[in-house]
């Protein structure tokens, strides 16, 4: 049931207090006058409560299992971080206090800023991109800006390998390029001979991230890093795969000049249901001036932000970013430390390559081999002998009590599921997501109409996607 | 051991040889070891951590909501507790993006009814599941405009808040789309001459406030009036203010967008707070982000799932309307929460209190003998003119408990010993007699 | 799954800052010192979290949906009060803190107390007892010191009638008196002919409720009171059912001597599982020097605690009760004020008969007519005819997402439900309510199998619990 | 209109209509209307009610916890965020008595295994799901022991917790049962002669606190030596110690209690905290309280129920082992959370910190000169000669900020001058120091 059908009109949920002062009356002009209020639910306070109870107990989350959705991170979000983020010393503060009254926010930030950048292996950060897609636009302006201070106005292409996600491509376009899609060698790494063929003077920049979209090291990355300078290009490094090389190796000492983080999954802020998330962008030396605005700079006795920097990109949006985001990868990393990060990373890569070969055991994986935080695996044979394609198999595992893997990415692989444990599960976990793998394969071989009809289990059946978008019904019909 | 981390020593032994290798070290072959440990301190236990954070925080000086006479963008407002429990509920702050809609019909149905309040507000036929904040929104809007209509030059009324243009030209200038201002009139509305002279027949849209960033109302009856049938109408709102103020589709806004943070939402140093995003039915296919549809399953009953995906990044990829991917939904959540328990008397209630007060300090100023700069009706901010070092003054007040109106100098760089002067519900007479002791 | 079959040696959740304290060698006799750890779980962080969160699904509550469990007020708790209560100036300070430096506390508990005694019509009062039950046995006790003092050693007796809650004449017991059990009339109301017949001076109390168990107000009360009185007994208010007079009526009005209220009943408090809750015990002027230690005492310049009371029947338990939970309700009686407390007596009582003319369309109501803020029904007809019994029923709501009323209580009418909404339950609940039980009788009727196999749709179905008992496992076995 | 209660007028209207009355006043026809009002304030929105009781709360003051010194039976520990995050699920704290069982699995196990962890700490058979805190768990424990054998003296230990004993005494009194202490010897253990002497024939239990009030650990195993067979032994605990004190239950206790707020729970002014309550297997049906058993659903799944009812008052009415309804659920829930994040290891390490830091704080008194009072072995609690006016340095020293050693005198009027010092794992070297430049 909505909640407008639980509404009742009069009913109220809430009340003010007076704050003593008269009426005035409103001196707009009468056809600028609201007629009706809008018909927003009418309910009192315990119908709010269980409504939202209930809609909560739909949801399947990090906090209830196993959520091995590749590319996202879902590992474990510390309720140290949520009870941190609530102080109101963080919470209730406008953005344009005066900088004295703010020196706790300020330097926070600084100091996210310069963990960030050692951890990344970059000289100077913004911390304002409000998620991965805004730090990749972030990051494109950013290249724009600096190919176009250089006089360099040729440059109209960025390269994305096919790989790579679809906000990479996107973002790129939305900064004015034009997108080369790289096509990815037979080990689904980078093809250095491919990328020689369209890496010229008009190049940009290259979008990679690394590890992969498939799980894998870029084993030719100084390489890729040294031709695309020798071009006068770009490299950008898309932060999704972070979590693999915590405490062993750094974009920047890769030869990335510009990375985007998502504090979001590296950093273990929650992904709320789709956000907020925060999309830090690290430069080298050389780019910092174009940044954004505004930065945080430290003086000698106080922290202050400085919105005067005439090449910078300007704004990418209000005020300084995600702060309760930021408040929360804070707390996360000075929980972690320096031991605590590299352990993190040692322990992704090491799930994920046990997954993988208690996986490898039920169907094929793309790309065999040592991976580091994520796999792809592929079920094409299983469909082709019996129907059931990976859609299938995801809405079934459903049925089991765990959140199905990334499906139909990377687009060069068929039937597959991404697959990142991350490294806040256990070899419990690990061993129980194959052995229900495993019983699900068997039940498709036996009963393939069983796994095309899930799931079953779920708070509703299989919903039909198709009509949905061909008629869509974009909000409640009042009439009904 | 690390107690986010659950593997013991003998589990990893145990792991490494199923895998078939002998160390932790040999799954990093392909990996370069640049460095050998982070300059970072060691990880802490809990308590360190909160002591230490703790004490950071205590840097930063929170003010009673009452002497909060800061708007620009981000309100202070009443925030009912439920709404804080009922959205700290881990199993929306810990799920995903609805990929399975099967087990995310908590996500999908709180979001869906949280587009349909926008819808009420704005009097649009859709809105989307959320942007990041106004500004991202307003730029948006301006390329969505684009994408309507292919001509590339937008006018702005030079009253738009002053991050919300400089974001939207940040997005519009690699895409070669030119953003003219529009002038403002004494009254501190759009000049509508300047309009009228302005709009040619590359004019893609045309965006106001309402109210605007001076917290004047525009009149958008008279504005539509003057537009050409294909120019999109962006508006740029606020959602209390919509409880008293004639939704924007009345007068044919073509997109309305702004931030919705004062709908629940803490002030959060800034952000998170959230963008809402509205729209005709007959644009949607232009529309950037998610946005949550009704369905049905296989039994007939009723559910929820994202639609129109092809416009998205993850399918579209270059082609996309837009590279939005995560975006604010958790803010969406609150947003619905509040105006559920708030309800439509309630949100009238508190645009009406915010009214009151703001009009209240107004008229006590004037009667003071400051100026207010514009004599147009406005809501619940206004411009005046503070006199000479207001700025100092200011500060005198932040250290006497009070955050006074915002010097408007350094987003406004014309606009010299002016300050922007904004009431909520939460300013009591009490407050803003304590306020005007320093005027 | 339990906590401990997830469990693993060597896994932790906790981390403990540094003290930078030495070790000191345990000077304990060896015999004194523990050889093996107890074992507790071995889990780390995320294992917790979704073990719990998980369990949390699989319970029943107020926020979740209608819970018209007859005598238990299972009404809506403000999360508001919630909020109060984790205040760390409430939450954070110690029982023997100086009393210059717990000011809020005492004023709290001495205003609280103050308000109780203008609800109650009652002179004073404690807040210390932890229950209702704990209340009671408070009550006894101040009976006994009462009579006592006086001298009057007779008085052996209590008189409890047959429709009271169990707690009441196990009360009585514990406070060293027989119990009387006083047979209903035919009206469900106290029979003053019976009452007379046991009532003499060996009587210490008579021990009622009023609106009693069946949800009828004694209309003979000051009848009753007086009975009491000239044959020296006190009268003892069991304030489980207050909920019903608020606004109205005050049992001191009504000549009580003695009452006590359940702070988590009529005061919101939630009911946690089963606790805490708490007790407060008013009395009339001449009972106030027994009350327990100690007492908050209000002087001219501040609050203390006064443990210097000869005549008290002394310390109840430790500390000064429940603190948490008085917080709360403080809170509850702040936000309803006069006005509020009054709306909610009516609104009880108007949800109660509405209800009971609901029901009484399906089952028999065992004392037709006004009812106050509760009624009893029966479904003995059913039973004869079908074979499904209440409990049957009770089972076959839960599968409709309901849980059931009170079941085979008051022990007076058989086969019965005693069913309580409450003010915070809308109409649209009430008939909800009232469909669903339709539905189940008809089903009831036509397939009693059903009905009796019933629950279907709850984490677990039907439990044995006559062989729980007969052979009971008290914990967990670890050589499972 | 009030925002927890839903009925709108027309509802009222129609469900006046239904039951077939004219008014909310004829539903009181039986009823006497005593008052017209109450002498109240009227009620308020939730603003006015948290500022109103935030400034009440700001009366009271909260010491840093590194810097509380006192004990008594409350104390400061260390509790991980997720024992707060996760107790306060309203689907916990809104839930009653698991009374239908199917649907209240999760209290039920929650219970069911923290009386398993009760039982692995006290090394006994058989937990209840609690008591309202450790005197009443005591004072119970005493009329179980009359139950047992019959008899009705007890024999308690003089330095069990003042409260506690003053407790007992109020509930065994009107039972008859007389309740005798046993001196302590100067080593503060219980005097072996003073307690043989006083066995005799109707001795129904002994009871010894392990530690006892001043900390002192009593040696269990020297006193069930010369208990009588039929003499119930009840031992008093404390959760924490028995991480590093062998369970009362390898030395033949026959019932163990004890206040269970040091697991997980704040000091809330010392309520709610929990008394916890274990005993034999042999000695179930005599036991008070509720107790969570397993069993299996008619599909032969695994699940819990209240076992042994007919025990209990709804049951037994008069004849029950106790009066006990409500208990103190939800506290056992944040016991059984604590105890699972901290583990087997991280209890004992909370343990030998806490018995680090209170020998530390010893050594140093007696460095400079102070007595302790008791010379046997304590574990974080111990009595010392604090000097004269010690009230009012105690009183000082709060002044600063520091919860200082609590002095004896009001809960021992025998003990003049003497302080009973605490420190727990909280406690650091820092704090310990700034608390010794006091003495």
């Amino acid at each position: 049931m909505t909640i407008f059908e639980i509404s009742k009109e009069g009913r109220i949920g809430f009340q003010l207090p007076d704050n003593n002062i008269k009426d005035f009356e409103i001196n707009l002009p009468e056809h600028l006058l609201r007629k009706s209020l809008p018909r927003l639910p009418q309910v009192s306070e315990v119908d709010v409560v269980r409504h939202y109870t209930n809609l909560s107990t739909k949801n399947y989350s990090v906090d209830v299992g196993f959520y091995p959705l590749g590319s996202c991170t879902m590992k474990y979000n510390p309720k140290v971080n949520e009870k941190v983020a609530s102080f109101e010393e963080f919470s209730m503060i406008h953005p344009f206090q005066p900088h004295e009254t703010v020196q706790g926010a300020l330097k926070l930030m600084y100091d996210l800023k310069e963990m960030l950048c050692e951890i990344t292996g970059m000289d100077d950060m913004t911390l304002i991109p409000s998620a991965g897609a805004h730090g990749e636009l972030t990051g494109m302006l950013i290249s724009r800006a600096y190919h176009l201070s250089r006089g360099d106005t040729k440059r109209t292409k960025v390269i994305v390998p096919d790989s790579a996600h679809g906000t990479n491509p996107a973002s790129a376009r939305m900064a004015g390029f034009d997108v080369i899609e790289l096509k990815s060698g037979p080990d689904g790494r980078v093809d250095l001979n491919e990328l020689e063929k369209v890496l010229d003077e008009t190049v940009a920049v290259i979008m990679l991230t690394n590890p992969n979209t498939l799980g894998l090291f870029e084993k030719d990355i100084l390489k890729i890093a040294q031709m695309a300078h020798e071009k006068g290009a770009l490299l950008y490094y898309d932060g999704a795969n972070l979590n693999a090389i915590l405490g062993r190796t750094r974009p920047g000492d890769m030869g990335f000049d510009i990375v985007h983080l998502n504090l979001h999954k590296t950093f273990s802020t929650p992904h709320g249901m789709g956000g907020p998330g925060s999309g830090p962008v690290g430069v080298k030396k050389h780019l910092a001036k174009f940044l954004p605005i505004p930065e945080i700079v430290k003086t000698e006795d106080k922290y202050t932000l400085n919105y005067n920097k005439p090449e910078s990109i300007g704004f990418i949006r209000s005020y300084f970013g995600n702060f309760s985001v930021m408040v929360r990868a804070y707390t996360y990393i000075k929980t972690m430390g320096k031991d605590g990060l590299k352990r993190v990373g040692e322990m992704a890569v090491l799930n994920a390559n046990y997954l993988r070969v208690k996986v490898s055991k039920i169907m094929d994986i793309a790309y065999p081999g040592i991976c580091m935080h994520e796999f792809v695996s592929t079920c094409e044979k299983l469909t082709k002998e019996t129907g059931v394609k990976a859609l299938d198999i995801a809405k079934r595992l459903l049925d089991y009590g765990i959140h199905a893997p990334t499906m139909y990415f990377p687009l060069i692989v068929h039937e597959d599921f991404m697959i990142e444990p991350t490294e806040t599960e256990s070899k419990d976990t690990l061993d129980k997501f194959a052995q229900i793998l495993e019983k699900i394969f068997n039940e498709a071989r036996e009963n393939p109409e069983l796994i095309k009809g899930a799931p079953y289990n779920t708070p509703v059946r299989r919903l039909d996607d198709v009509s949905a978008s061909r008629k869509p019904v974009f909000k409640y019909n009042f009439e009904e | 051991m690390h107690r986010y981390i659950p593997h013991t020593e003998e589990e990893i032994k145990e792991m490494l040889k199923e895998i078939g290798i002998n160390s932790i070290e040999d799954l990093y072959m392909d990996v370069p070891k640049t460095i050998e440990e982070y300059n970072l301190e060691n990880g802490k236990d809990e308590f360190s951590v909160l002591k230490e954070i703790k004490s950071l925080s205590k840097l930063n000086k929170v003010f009673e909501p009452e002497k909060v006479f800061a708007g620009a963008g981000i309100y202070f407002h009443y925030i009912p507790t439920v709404v804080e429990t009922l959205s700290n509920n881990q199993n929306f702050v810990t799920a995903y993006t609805p990929y399975q809609a099967e087990v995310s019909q908590g996500t999908l149905q709180a979001l869906f009814e949280y587009q349909t309040m926008m819808c009420e507000l704005t009097g649009m036929d859709v809105a989307n599941s959320s942007m990041y904040d106004g500004a991202t929104a307003l730029a948006e809007a301006m390329l969505m405009a684009v994408r309507i209509n292919n001509k590339t030059k937008i006018l702005a009324a030079g009253s738009i808040n002053p991050e919300f243009l400089a974001t939207s030209k940040t997005y519009c200038t690699p895409q070669n789309i030119e953003i003219e201002t529009v002038k403002w009139t004494e009254s501190g509305t759009i000049d509508l001459e300047d309009l009228k002279s302005k709009i040619d027949d590359n004019t893609s849209a045309v965006v106001v406030g309402y109210p605007n960033f001076f917290g004047i109302v525009e009149d958008l009856k008279q504005i539509k009036e003057i537009l050409p049938d294909n120019v999109v109408y962006i508006v740029v709102s606020e959602p209390i203010a919509l409880s008293i103020l004639e939704a924007p589709g009345k007068f044919g806004a073509d997109i309305v967008v702004g931030e919705g943070q004062s709908l629940g939402i803490t002030p959060n140093y800034g952000g998170p707070g959230i963008g809402f995003f509205t729209t005709l039915a007959k644009h949607v296919r232009k529309m950037p982000g998610r946005i949550i549809g009704e369905t049905k399953d296989v039994d007939g009953k009723k559910g929820y799932v994202m639609i129109l995906q092809t416009r998205e990044q993850h399918i579209r990829r270059a082609k996309a309307t837009s590279n939005i991917c995560s975006n604010h939904a958790l803010m969406a959540l609150k947003n619905a929460i509040y105006m559920s328990v708030i309800g439509p008397e309630g949100l009238r209630k508190v645009a009406r209190m915010s009214y009151n007060a703001t009009h209240y300090l107004a008229e006590k100023l004037v009667e003071k003998g400051y100026n207010l700069t514009f004599n147009g009706p406005f809501f619940n901010e206004f411009v005046f003119n503070a006199g000479e070092n207001y700025y100092e003054k200011w500060k005198t007040m932040a250290n006497e408990g009070i955050l006074g109106p915002l010097p408007l100098e350094k987003a406004m760089p014309n606009f010299k010993n002016s300050a922007l002067a904004c009431c909520t519900e939460v300013n009591t007479k009490e407050s803003i007699d304590e306020l005007l002791k320093h005027f």
